[in-house]
């Protein structure tokens, strides 16, 4: 069918209207005309159907998960469960206003209090707060924590954290806004810390290192505990980044790994939707030490009744209006009670048997630069038979055309041609052989017919976009379009 | 077997045969013993009827309220197809953009919204999302901060006591110095600006509407502020636009604001979703995702993420944000809701909630109850009084009617004690103002 | 993307799940060996994100309201407010057993009485029955009713049934099923019924007629007074199909015309959804006389309180076995309450513009054979210019090309190359003149290049399909296909 | 301007200008002046949220109370994927797969649903839907008649009195002869269907679980027909079909039955779906729409309708049965509920509920207030007593506490009047036995 290329501008037409609203018979109030605008939004004007239809025929030019297989390496693009919704949408829940005395919603806040503690139960840390509203703040947070307790201590001069180079973006970002300096530091080629290269750069400076294990390259880092030996004899904190949380669930909690302080995303592990690019929930929890530090308002469970605790004298500051993504936080609490204590572990089980299967698979092919057991994920560094000129951005771009979303690529930076794969518990092992057949297609295709891979992709609706042009002729609006 | 997991034995005989290990477990010989844990200590699985009727049971210890506040969480009508529409898995499951070729949904949507932003706010520029208002205004100092390279701001006392409390965790930890500009008579003012605004500061952050309801007047504001460099930022409730002036008519460098005015459920506080729309000239300190338009290697049009090396590959630790996942289905939700109700129906809208606040307001007044606290500005869809009886007796005698507020202004540290807020939106009605009205009678 | 040609018996894996249920402690009861299946029914075994994956993918087979226009004769294909659909599901009514005691369900029939009562306003009926499943279902209530009528008055003679050739099939077939004798009588040109012919044909067996108006040609019928007045005289009663109601609301009313029976199909003019064919709800309307013989249970009011009246003397009986499809006449009743008076009328009027004016854009390269206004709809006869050899079916999967529905073909049987128009109000002038647009681009490829035109259609997932094999070599389950 | 209308003004006098009228009456001229009407007495347009406080006005008169009785409409859990799935608009606001090139999704699904209903209930072809059960039997009457030329059937009176009144409602103006076969202890019986099955019938019509809950025996009962060449029609619960002997087993020539029993919601009695099965040979009688597969021109797999010219091309006066739009998305409803359940669920769901069913019955029995009606033939999840207190007062009992039941069977002429009907499904808990129990001993 004919590709859409339409704007809800281009269907806006004088004094048609998609809405309705009441007639009420208040008196019409009017404002003094120095505060009010001279000129109209330009809004579209359409009908309802021309709404609805445009937006369906704009969600057509998406991939989900529903489409076919999502193997974003890092994302955890697991099925997200319908029921989730269903009940995050329950008009008990969805229609409070956060301001309705806690009297009036003990249901709502024992959901969240029980929520805080099954994620301390799986994680094996003290306390959470749910205020968090995506991984990268839920980073933010703890940095803040970390810094409020060297505050309480006196410790201003730890400014020191310790970010592999193997990490997400997102790492050293947090350390700079959180104000700390950040310390690079190179990885093995396994993705692991070495305890060597942290004993270079642990001194009196040190506020701590972020972490996440499995690794970025989806390998369990054995020598955790050293690590966090040295970090915490050297007076530091562990944060743990929970993005690879899922292979873990119920083998081994990052507390007991002597973390202090980490973060959960609800929309990677819990399976709440991604949306498009969010909202997520990012929870922040901490060992029973900093839990003072713990950002306002609060909810707590104080002899059975629920409370919000909106100030107090330890406390990092407010990171959020209310109460974070409770709408998110609900769906992640429907996911953990449909899965019980009977089937978490096993999430982490088959996420793992999926990645090891698919590597397996295709490590003949393409180059797998560590071998050995992975966890939910791991890294190829391209296709082993470098001749063809065949790039991970071709591979990626050729998966297109058979209907799979392609891996994460180029990251983690450790690997020049990185194709990061992670096939999540909820695919079929069907599902996972037809990927894996796709890819030695695509394997073949770059000896044989490389021309092919390189222009791919060829089935989608648009083909490979000019990102230059973008930058370089900044067109962010529909008036900015030139006519 | 579990309804998310397919795996069945012989899939897992035959996959573990293929990775040449005789158990899941031996896929976990890498974790020291000493760290293995057993047996969590959790509830077991739910059916779905089990969870139905688990919700139930919290439902059973919930009252819902209907809101006669706002304080940054406003009731208002949400048209009936936009569920249906970010429900749709393409739109709902997906994640960021990666992958411009089968995201071109996403990336259209998003380009729609900040054409919208920047038409409600006069804005050159918006990006994709902020998490929320009161994260966005932190965003939005830091960006003025960084821009101005200042260490030090000005923020008027009569933004919501929220979002200070927020700016003042960011900029604590940051290393930047947050000065309070105090208000006359409910507002900011000018001459407190005069007074006050230094060299040393990277600008003003301000709210419209404010805390207190009040429309603030920014007139002779960005003289003062460009004789000493300052940027403005305007904080301003977007459903308030249709009628109010706009950030960039008032001369701000940046707009911020939470959007969940735009028809977003109260869902206890979120998601809602921040928006920032600013110069062009400042692109490249922009926090969030932007996305530009482009070509496909066939001339074609098409969307792609644009301006930054964000994501995975996020400036690291030259950064100056740290955002990754925004609030994008919620952007969907804002730009469906703007496109359903037009230039005309957020104006009516935003009309209607002004018409039952100031009916509201001036019945309240009517009472031997109530007195008002500023004379000077007008409000929009929110205002504060002065109460002569305890708040807590007036809250009381609404709640039996199922109203929630008004809103103790002392319990952000505002007023003396008796000042409360109201905030009225399209979705209450004349019988509304009646019963809320008889029940105040009844405490005189 | 690829195309998804996977059933799912092919996804069924032994011991997959999709479902869970509650873990009860009742005793489980096992019954008598010889009263059980010895097989198993081989239905698909699958995990819930392979279900919700297929029915995602099959459902992008198909093409919606929503997806483009949707112009097909006589079936008034106008936009589904979503609205609808949210109150019809929620739980106050959807969750009401039939026989709740009508003291518990005051409500929900309040709300059924009142449709029947909106119904008779807008048809000048005088009352209504919900219990009927669909248009053709209407049919046969109504002329169950008027042997009922006649038996009621001993006229057991009275067995034929007038129905002109161009009526829709289910005409003279409800006929049938309900005992009746047709007697088909041919159309004039422009569909009409002519009084002449039918003086011919009404003599003392005469039960009545079934008709349309505006007519199945989309053209109103001028003469109904006199048709009318001519069965009266004779005895007989005359049957309204109102599959055309659309562009007559508020505007001239069935009853008026001198109707005593008809049917209103919620799923077309009160924009309850086609669902893929189903379900409709065919509420029968009738004229005071008739009001004895509905069917029952009939939902009345009586001193303002709502009752179901299980059984009478002069009922012509039961014919569904509860009240119809009640989640079906929700929807039409918000569709009527959103319209309200003031807009209903409009329905009509700017359904009426819509076909006009499509009609005026395309005459000249179509083949029109009835001049003058039409109503809702209207039918060409093919292209005007035969010579290409390009038929109407041509045209028909040619327009699939361009992302648009085709309108009806070869229906209604008058005209050869019949080609059925009806625009509905929903659609803007802008889509309407798209839709214009393609049709003469068709009409030129006709001319110029009339192998892609018969080749049609060259985008969809699936070419012309070869019908005639499907009845040869049936395969009608999935056991049936070959391996 | 209304927002199902997008005609613009101008939009308007364009179309006019090109049609060559000056106004919209004007296409109206063709209508007799005497015949327009004016001014619908109908309530004015209400927007959403006036629509939403109406509906809450008329839920305010409703008590929804729970069922612990059938009698054609069951209780079953709904997965919650369903819902989500067939709203998509692709399925929901399509209609009938005329152009099978762009209607693959509809025709793939319905022979999923053809594929699924031949697996329950162990016959060779079935259509794609009826309207419900009871039309579904009355079609099968039809064709029977049809395929005998007999005008004439037996039908058992163990079948629910509501089937039995629409079949002979059809009958009836169709001119076919109903017969009706008496029970022994609740169910059809054998030495009946030998003393009164004749030449004259086309075949017999039996419904197993029955209208007491029995589950019928039909050991003998082909044979019988057989011999006067009758034809055996079976309407079986579809939800029993994963334990229960099938029609085909049986010897059944055609299956019906109501599928609500399939996790449909009970909506007060509709939208409900009738399903119809047979033998191949039958195909040519058979009512409704049947899809088969077939190939496209470049040989790919693909699906039409097929077998007859029904629809716009219906038989006409030819037709045996007139049915046209049929219960389409319910037939996705079910497609979707059965794949989710699968063999598994059918029978664990099924299970629950006879379970809940035995639990409930023993424990009622063990009440002063009941006794046994039939001795003899198991029940499936309904089951029938005697009551030997006025039957509303138990009635009135268990509505006290939220529950809709028992069913007075004399309401359908059943009985003596203190017969009385339970049923349970997977829905019905532990606790529901206690309260129901707890609270007719209350009674005693
Ligand atoms: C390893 C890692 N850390 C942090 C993040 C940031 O999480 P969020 O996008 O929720 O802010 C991500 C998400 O992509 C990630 O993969
Ligand atoms: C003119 C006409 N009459 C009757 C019908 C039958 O209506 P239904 O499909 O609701 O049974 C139709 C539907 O296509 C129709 O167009």
């Amino acid at each position: 069918m004919s590709y859409y290329d339409t704007l809800i501008f281009d269907l806006s037409t004088h004094a048609r209207k998609g809405y309705t609203l009441p007639k009420r018979t208040f008196k019409r109030q009017a404002l003094p005309t120095h505060l009010l605008r001279e000129d109209c939004p330009g809004l579209p004007e359409v009908s309802e159907v021309e709404v609805v239809r445009h937006y369906t025929n704009v969600s057509m030019k998406n991939f989900g998960i529903e489409t076919g297989m999502y193997p974003l390496g890092s994302c955890t693009m697991k099925y997200n469960p319908k029921i989730n919704q269903d009940l995050a949408n329950l008009p008990s829940f969805s229609a409070l206003h956060p301001y309705q005395p806690t009297r009036t919603v003990q249901g709502m806040l024992k959901l969240l209090d029980d929520l805080q503690s099954y994620l301390s139960e799986i994680s094996g840390l003290a306390r959470y707060t749910l205020n968090s509203y995506a991984g990268a703040h839920g980073e933010l947070i703890g940095l803040m924590i970390m810094k409020r307790y060297f505050e309480s201590r006196g410790e201003h001069h730890r400014v020191n954290i310790i970010v592999p180079d193997a990490a997400h973006g997102t790492n050293p970002a947090s350390a700079v806004v959180a104000g700390f300096k950040v310390i690079e530091v190179p990885s093995e080629k396994d993705g692991s810390v070495s305890v060597e290269v942290l004993k270079g750069v642990v001194d009196e400076n040190l506020a701590g290192i972020m972490l996440t294990n499995p690794n970025t390259l989806g390998m369990f880092e054995k020598d955790i505990l050293n690590v966090a030996e040295l970090i915490h004899d050297h007076g530091g904190l562990l944060y743990y980044d929970g993005a690879n949380l899922n292979p873990i669930l119920g083998k081994v909690r990052p507390g007991d790994m002597g973390f202090d302080i980490m973060h959960i995303n609800l929309h990677k592990t819990f399976s709440t939707p991604h949306g498009g690019g969010g909202p997520g929930s990012g929870p922040v929890g901490v060992a029973e030490h900093l839990v003072p530090f713990l950002p306002k308002p609060l909810i707590k469970k104080v002899d059975n009744t629920y409370h919000i605790e909106r100030d107090n004298e330890t406390t990092l500051g407010q990171i959020s209006h209310f109460y974070g993504n409770v709408g998110v936080a609900m769906k992640a609490y429907t996911y953990i009670l449909s899965n019980g204590k009977e089937h978490l572990p096993e999430v982490a089980k088959f996420a793992v048997l999926n990645a090891n299967y698919v590597k397996e698979s295709l490590k003949d092919l393409f180059e797998l630069p560590v071998e050995g057991v992975c966890k939910h994920e791991f890294v190829f560094n391209g296709l082993k038979d470098k001749s063809t000129g065949v790039t991970t951005l071709d591979v990626a771009k050729r998966l297109l055309d058979f209907g799979v979303h392609p891996p994460t690529i180029y990251f983690p930076l450790l690997y020049k041609e990185a194709l990061m794969i992670e096939p999540v518990e909820t695919e079929s092992k069907q599902t996972l052989d037809r990927f894996i057949e796709v890819m030695r297609v695509i394997a073949k295709e770059a000896k044989e017919t490389p021309e092919v891979v390189k222009g791919a992709p060829h089935n989608t609706i648009v083909k490979r976009l000019d990102e230059a042009l973008a930058a370089r002729q900044p067109v962010v609006k529909y008036t900015d379009i030139p006519k | 077997m579990f309804k998310y997991l397919p795996h069945t034995k012989e899939d897992i005989e035959a996959m573990l045969k293929t990775i040449g290990v005789d158990s899941i477990e031996a896929l976990y010989q890498d974790v020291p013993k000493s760290l293995k844990h057993h047996d969590l200590s959790l509830p077991s699985s739910h059916s779905e009827l089990e969870l139905y009727e688990h919700f139930q049971a919290l439902a059973n210890d919930i009252d819902v309220l209907k809101p006669v506040i706002g304080m940054g969480a406003y009731d208002h009508y949400t048209p009936s197809i936009i569920r249906h529409i970010i429900e749709r898995q393409e739109f709902l499951t997906s994640y960021t953009p990666y992958q411009p070729e089968i995201s071109q949904g996403t990336l259209q949507y998003i380009f729609e919204f900040q054409s919208m932003i920047s038409q409600l706010t006069g804005m050159e520029i918006a990006n994709a999302s902020l998490y929320d208002g009161a994260t966005a205004t932190a965003e939005a100092m830091f960006m003025i901060c960084a821009i101005r390279k200042k260490q030090r701001i000005l923020v008027s006392n009569t933004i919501n006591p929220n979002i200070i409390s927020v700016l003042k965790t960011y900029a604590h930890y940051k290393g930047i110095t947050i000065d309070l500009l105090d208000h006359h008579e409910g507002v900011s003012s000018l001459e407190a600006l005069k007074a006050h605004f230094t060299d040393e500061h990277a600008g003003l952050i301000v709210q419209s509407p404010n805390v207190f309801g009040l429309i603030e007047d920014y007139a002779g504001f960005k003289d003062v502020l460009e004789e000493k460099q300052g940027l403005f930022v305007i904080n301003q409730d977007p459903s308030t636009l249709a009628h109010l002036k706009t950030p960039s008519a008032w001369g701000a460098d940046v707009a911020v604001g939470e959007a969940q005015s735009l028809g977003l459920p109260l869902q206890f506080g979120g998601p809602y979703i921040g928006y920032l729309a600013s110069k062009k000239a400042y692109v490249r300190k922009m926090p969030g995702r932007i996305c530009g338009m482009t070509k496909d290697s066939e001339g074609k049009r098409a969307f792609v993420l644009t301006f930054q090396a964000r994501e995975q590959h996020i400036r690291r630790d030259k950064a100056n944000s740290n955002i990754c996942s925004n609030q994008s289905l919620l952007a969907l939700f804002v730009t469906i809701y703007l496109a359903t109700m037009g230039k005309k129906g957020l104006y009516e809208a935003a009309q209607l909630s002004m018409d039952a606040a100031y009916t509201l307001h001036d019945r309240l007044l009517e009472l031997p109850i109530f007195e008002p606290v500023f004379s000077g500005q007008p409000f929009f869809k929110e205002f504060t009084l002065k109460s002569t009886l305890p708040v807590n007796m007036v809250q009381e005698a609404l709640e039996a009617h199922g109203y929630l507020g008004p809103y103790d202004l002392h319990e952000m540290g505002l007023g003396d004690g008796s000042w409360v807020s109201f905030a009225m939106t399209e979705k209450r009605t004349e019988e509304d103002v009646e019963t809320i009205i008889k029940a105040l009678e009844a405490l005189v």
